[in-house]
């Protein structure tokens, strides 16, 4: 399985990214954010970072990168595409995620666990989780609260697109402790054809017991057995 | 002017930061008077900052060989050989004055110039951490302070992408309107790709990559610029905005470089931009050089030439580049939508000569700018009062607390208690190896692809240095190394950071040479030399100096990433204390706390004992024996052994015959002392009831004091009959400390 | 010719703004008890060159709808767009 | 009587700003090549009570002084400071 890597000026979490891929055994590539290829990647992450310093907007500029084009694309064909951090909030000003991410309610940076409660298994980021599984994954952004206008959510709602939601350790509602503020305490989305998520949190720091958790691997197995499953998916190239 | 006794005015020397003596000495050296460029240039380079002129005899005390050592101080930064062909490069550096002025930019700034340091020598930087002092947490400007240098020191660290994994903060008068900045850079890297900012090749083409170049940072000299008047300085910015974005381009783009066989040298611009960094790069070579300024890019219109050799614009680069390969260099910064420049080129005439075009504008011999550096020797004199204040006795005074009212009050002081809520706001994790995050005595990172680990530490408390200066100095380092030791490392290197207050007073001389002799020996009794460091001199207000305040930065070596040790108990394990006890009191966080003072004589300290009783614990960790580990720092055994039951989250059971002597014989302060003095060279462990025998024989055969307190568990800290307090309580104390309003 | 463009860009109305309530707190903490709410936007100052102010304005217009604003929570007016002299 | 007031509070123009390039280098990128300089400055709305416009002003100014801005790196301005209907 090939796992395409981007990198645009500002962007951090690529080399973990790729790292994570390889602890799951699969082949990552970096994606030069100006180039227009996706050196036949089977799924695309887009890392976290501070992607043009987040300046004017979180993701705002990295959005217009010759790369995001082949991205869109790829996307629009069924392609499976992983934003994290600071790439969900590139999904959302690209919009291929409703939504956007504003600053944390405590208008600081927050780098801690957290924990994710699957909510809907119905995904290729996913499909090796059960509903209901509390994933501890940390987090590591000052600009991760979820906003949308309430149709919106109500559709996510409806139509099982909210994929991961902060919860205590123990799985209850996160109330005060949430992270960010985000609404519906909402921590990762899915478009309506299921095949690109977005997701604040950071599963690549969350792969080995010796950083403390391993449980963001289950994110990539999933990734790995849907791929199988429809039989890898003919990269862009 | 051509004549050499003809002497400019005051306010221009003292623009320029020289006596007039050294003035003459220039003004001979060169066989004619500077031009005003030309004296901006030495005065920048005869500085403190720059040339060291006050400390550089006193550095020379200081160990700085051995085994592991790469790199000694001289370079832009230290190394160290870790082993499997790796090495860690690494340095400390203030940024106290600008943080005053403006906290945020002025600690984001800092932590760019370090992180330069470290990515110029070729090294991925992987790791920061920042020793903090601010005056007392309670008044509205401190805390305004405090969260801007901590957000300043978050928005940068965050934004590059490397994890700020450790530091330090206290809280202290001395410090009120002198706040310290320390940031620390840990850099990893092959040590055959390990470069070095030394020019070479007549003829090679210089680069100047980044940030465009304004009027920052350049300090009087107003009468260089292009009118005298007011507006000059207007014009001038006060501080600088950061731009990690900038720094973080730039640091790929170099780490790309670094080790290209088209790369001769690597210098990053700091104090003194331009000047310093071409005479330098050019004087470490052998060589000369030759710089243009109408070939730097600007930012502002108007620039004078002396402008552009001052400035101190953030976020700036000089490459030395194999003849004929400039464009391809300059192309592999375009990647990086980087602009850069040829702005020079090397010389083999031993001199820095600026040209403005066709203008000439300075032409100097690097011999006077480096070498000719007329060192200073001011007056040393131990200051007369510190003999009485030595005299007090800290047991006399009559503890206001009961025990477990005192442990309570030390956890939610704001030196002792959670340092959560300033690195819950940092990236500690980016990079994917920091194993030993933030929260406990040294912080642990893993190298992927082997079993190497690496811990950091920062350590410095002055309230024992005011009292006495060396000592304090020698415990900065002992503690730094207890830190690493209870992590499970090895202390293998040392760099520091030397603030102080004015050098010209004799009692502030007095207390830097004595604090220089402290770490000298104990750096050597500890085989950690020191590979690097900075001087922060003048931290004085109106006429009031800083405490003597010399943090200590140290890395630490695992053989084995899984003996790594964390004070956190884990329930049903014995507890030991490691180490001699003796009551006290002088210079503890008790006395400032219950007496408001500072005095008596500061704790012992036997650096044959501190190094047995170090040896002993990793020992014991590699064999093995101890599954918890923790220093006894700020708060003594009791604050210790709390810190241990919080991070656990399980109470103890503590029995000691000392503490019910004291009581019963109706001792207070003597059970104080023992509860709460920083006596040195202590550990608290936690152990498995097995492994009881093994301990004691080899604390016994290493001639170390080890007893055996008690027992982990419950929901309560008891101390035999003496305290009694629940784990909840005594965790929220220590999780609000530095709350507002905590 | 060369013009300068003031471009406000601030949340939309139903967003809320964690900033704009700490300022709030801040300036009652200090004494301020006047003040009942707080906003905080952004003001983007442009230079740029074009034919004529008609050309100007519809160049700002265009960097609001493609780059400046977050239709999904953000407005944006432009408060001025003048010739100005040059800077060269 | 209810005032708006609306101050606009920059980096003062010898403050190099970071930002300003990045949506100067952003805004060229996406084909904006008229666009010669940018910079990003902070827009901030109160809402406050006062007798009078004077009093209303006075208390903004001296709200800029003590809070709004960071005398050592911005200036700021007072743009419009107007009874407004309450909006309780
Ligand atoms: N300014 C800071 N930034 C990051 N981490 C910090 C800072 N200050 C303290 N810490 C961390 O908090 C923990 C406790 O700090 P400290 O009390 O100084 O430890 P010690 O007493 O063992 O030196 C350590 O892990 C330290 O690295
Ligand atoms: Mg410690």
């Amino acid at each position: 399985m090939r796992f395409g890597v981007a990198v645009f000026p500002g962007t951090w979490s690529d080399r973990d990214c790729a790292h994570a891929v390889s602890l799951a055994g699969h082949e990552a590539v970096m994606l030069w954010h100006k180039e227009s290829h996706l050196g036949g990647a089977d799924c695309v992450i887009l890392p976290g970072g501070f992607s043009y310093g987040d300046h004017l907007r979180c993701g705002a500029i990295a959005r217009f990168a010759p790369l995001m084009n082949a991205v869109q694309e790829f996307a629009a064909r069924g392609g499976l595409v992983w934003g994290i951090c600071n790439g969900f909030q590139v999904l959302c000003e690209a919009h291929l995620l409703e939504g956007a991410l504003m600053r944390n309610v405590s208008l600081q940076f927050r780098c801690e666990p957290s924990w994710l409660r699957v909510e809907s298994a119905a995904t290729p980021f996913t499909a090796s989780c059960r509903v209901g599984d509390v994933l501890e994954v940390p987090v590591s952004h000052g600009e991760g609260r979820y906003v949308a206008d309430p149709q919106t959510l109500i559709d996510l709602e409806a139509e099982d697109r909210v994929v991961l939601r902060y919860v205590t350790r123990e799985g209850d509602p996160v109330g005060e402790q949430s992270p960010n503020g985000s609404m519906r305490d909402i921590a990762g989305i899915v478009n309506r054809q299921r095949n690109v998520l977005g997701m604040m949190p950071h599963p690549e720091r969350a792969c080995e017991p010796l950083l403390g958790s391993a449980d963001g691997m289950a994110l990539f197995r999933s990734v790995a057995v849907s791929l199988d499953r429809q039989g890898a998916f003919a990269g862009a190239g | 002017m051509t004549d050499t006794s003809v002497i400019p005015p005051a306010h221009v020397l003292a623009e320029v930061a020289l006596t007039e003596s050294e003035y003459r000495l220039a003004g001979e050296s060169l066989g004619r008077a500077p031009n005003t460029v030309e004296l901006g240039i030495i005065g920048a380079l005869w500085s403190e900052h720059c040339g060291y002129k006050t400390s550089k005899p006193l550095l020379r005390r200081l160990p700085t060989t051995g085994p592991r050592v790469l790199q000694g101080p001289g370079e832009n930064a230290g190394a160290v050989d870790i082993g499997e062909g790796l090495a860690v490069v690494f340095k400390i550096e203030s940024h106290n004055h600008p943080s005053a002025v403006e906290p945020y930019q002025g600690a984001a700034t800092g932590v760019g110039g370090i992180l330069r340091d470290v990515f110029t020598m070729g090294a991925r930087p992987v790791a920061l951490l920042d020793s903090l002092r601010f005056g007392p947490l309670d008044e509205p400007h401190q805390r305004y302070l405090f969260d801007g240098v901590v957000a300043g020191i978050g928005g940068y660290g965050n934004c590059v992408g490397v994890p700020t994994v450790g530091g330090e903060v206290y809280f202290d008068e001395s410090y009120r309107h002198n706040c310290l900045v320390n940031a620390m850079c840990v850099g990893i890297i092959e040590r055959s790709r390990l470069t070095r900012a030394v020019a070479a090749g007549p003829g090679n083409p210089v680069l100047l990559v980044g940030a465009d170049t304004g009027r920052d940072g350049i300090h009087g000299a107003t009468f260089a610029s292009a009118e005298l008047d007011e507006a000059t300085e207007q014009r001038r910015p006060a501080v600088q905005v950061a731009n990690p974005f900038l720094e973080k381009c730039l640091m790929e783009a170099c780490l790309e470089l670094a080790g290209d066989p088209r790369i001769v040298a690597m210098q990053d611009l700091g104090a003194a931009g331009l000047t310093s960094s071409t005479a330098e790069l050019a004087a470490r070579g052998g060589c000369g050089i030759e710089i243009d300024v109408a070939c730097v890019a600007r930012r502002e219109r108007g620039m004078t030439p002396y402008e552009v050799m001052l400035s101190e614009s953030q976020e700036r680069m000089l490459l030395v580049v194999r003849r004929g390969d400039e464009q391809a260099v300059q192309q592999a910064f375009a990647r990086w939508d980087l602009h850069s420049d040829v702005i020079g080129t090397i010389t083999d005439t031993g001199r820095l000569v600026v040209r403005d075009g066709a203008l000439p504008v300075a032409d100097l011999p690097l011999r006077l700018l480096i070498d000719e550096v007329p060192l200073r020797h001011p007056l040393a004199k131990r200051p007369a009062g510190i003999d009485a204040v030595l005299a007090v006795d800290p047991l006399a005074q009559t503890p206001p607390w009961t025990p477990s009212d005192a442990l309570l009050r030390l956890l939610g002081s704001p030196n002792i208690g959670s340092r959560r809520p300033v690195f819950r706001t940092y990236d500690h994790q980016v990079g994917d190896d920091t194993v030993v995050p933030p929260g406990a005595d040294a912080a642990v990172l893993r190298i992927k692809g082997s079993r190497i680990g690496v811990a950091l530490t920062t350590d410095g408390n002055a309230r024992y240095g005011v009292l006495d200066p060396r000592r304090g100095a020698e415990i900065a380092v002992c503690e730094a190394a207890r830190n690493l030791v209870a992590s499970g490392a090895e202390p293998v290197a040392v760099t520091n950071c030397l603030n102080f207050g004015n050098p010209e007073k004799p009692e502030v001389f007095w207390q830097l040479s004595e604090a220089v002799d402290g770490i000298a020996a104990a750096c050597a009794a500890l085989g950690t030399p020191v590979v690097s460091g900075n001087v922060s001199l003048y931290n004085d207000t109106s006429g009031v100096s800083i405490d003597p305040t010399p943090v200590i930065g140290m890395v630490g070596r695992l053989d084995d990433i899984d003996q790594r040790r964390t004070p956190s108990f884990a329930p049903g394990h014995r507890i030991a204390l490691i180490g001699p006890t003796a009551a006290e009191l002088g210079g503890s966080e008790y006395q400032r706390l219950a007496h408001g003072c500072n005095a008596g004589p500061p704790p012992r300290l036997d650096l044959d004992l501190e190094k047995r009783v170090q040896a002993m614990v990793r020992a014991a960790i590699s064999g093995g024996l101890v599954e918890s580990v923790h220093d006894c720092a700020e708060g003594g055994v009791a604050v210790a052994v709390a810190e241990c039951c919080i991070a656990g989250g399980h109470g103890c059971e503590v029995e000691w015959s000392a503490l019910n002597d004291a009581s019963s014989r109706g001792l207070p302060s003597i059970l104080a002392g023992i509860l709460f003095g920083e006596t040195q060279s202590r550990f608290v462990v936690g152990f498995r009831e097995e492994a009881a025998m093994r301990l004691q024989a080899l604390a016994k055969a290493d001639e170390v004091p080890l007893i055996e307190l008690g027992t982990v568990g419950g929901d309560r800290i008891r101390f035999g009959g003496v305290i009694d307090v629940s784990l909840s309580d005594a965790a929220a104390a220590h999780e609000r400390a530095l709350l507002a309003h905590g | 010719m060369i013009y300068q463009a003031e471009v406000v860009v601030e949340l939309r109305p139903v967003i809320n703004d964690p900033q704009g309530l700490t300022v709030r707190d801040g300036l009652r903490a200090l004494g301020f008890a006047q003040v009942r709410a707080v906003r905080v936007g952004k003001v983007i100052r442009l230079e740029l060159e074009a034919a004529d102010d008609a050309e100007a304005r519809a160049g700002v217009v265009d960097m609001c709808e493609k780059l400046l604003r977050n239709p999904v929570i953000e407005d944006y007016t432009i408060e001025a767009v003048t010739a100005a002299e040059a800077v060269p």
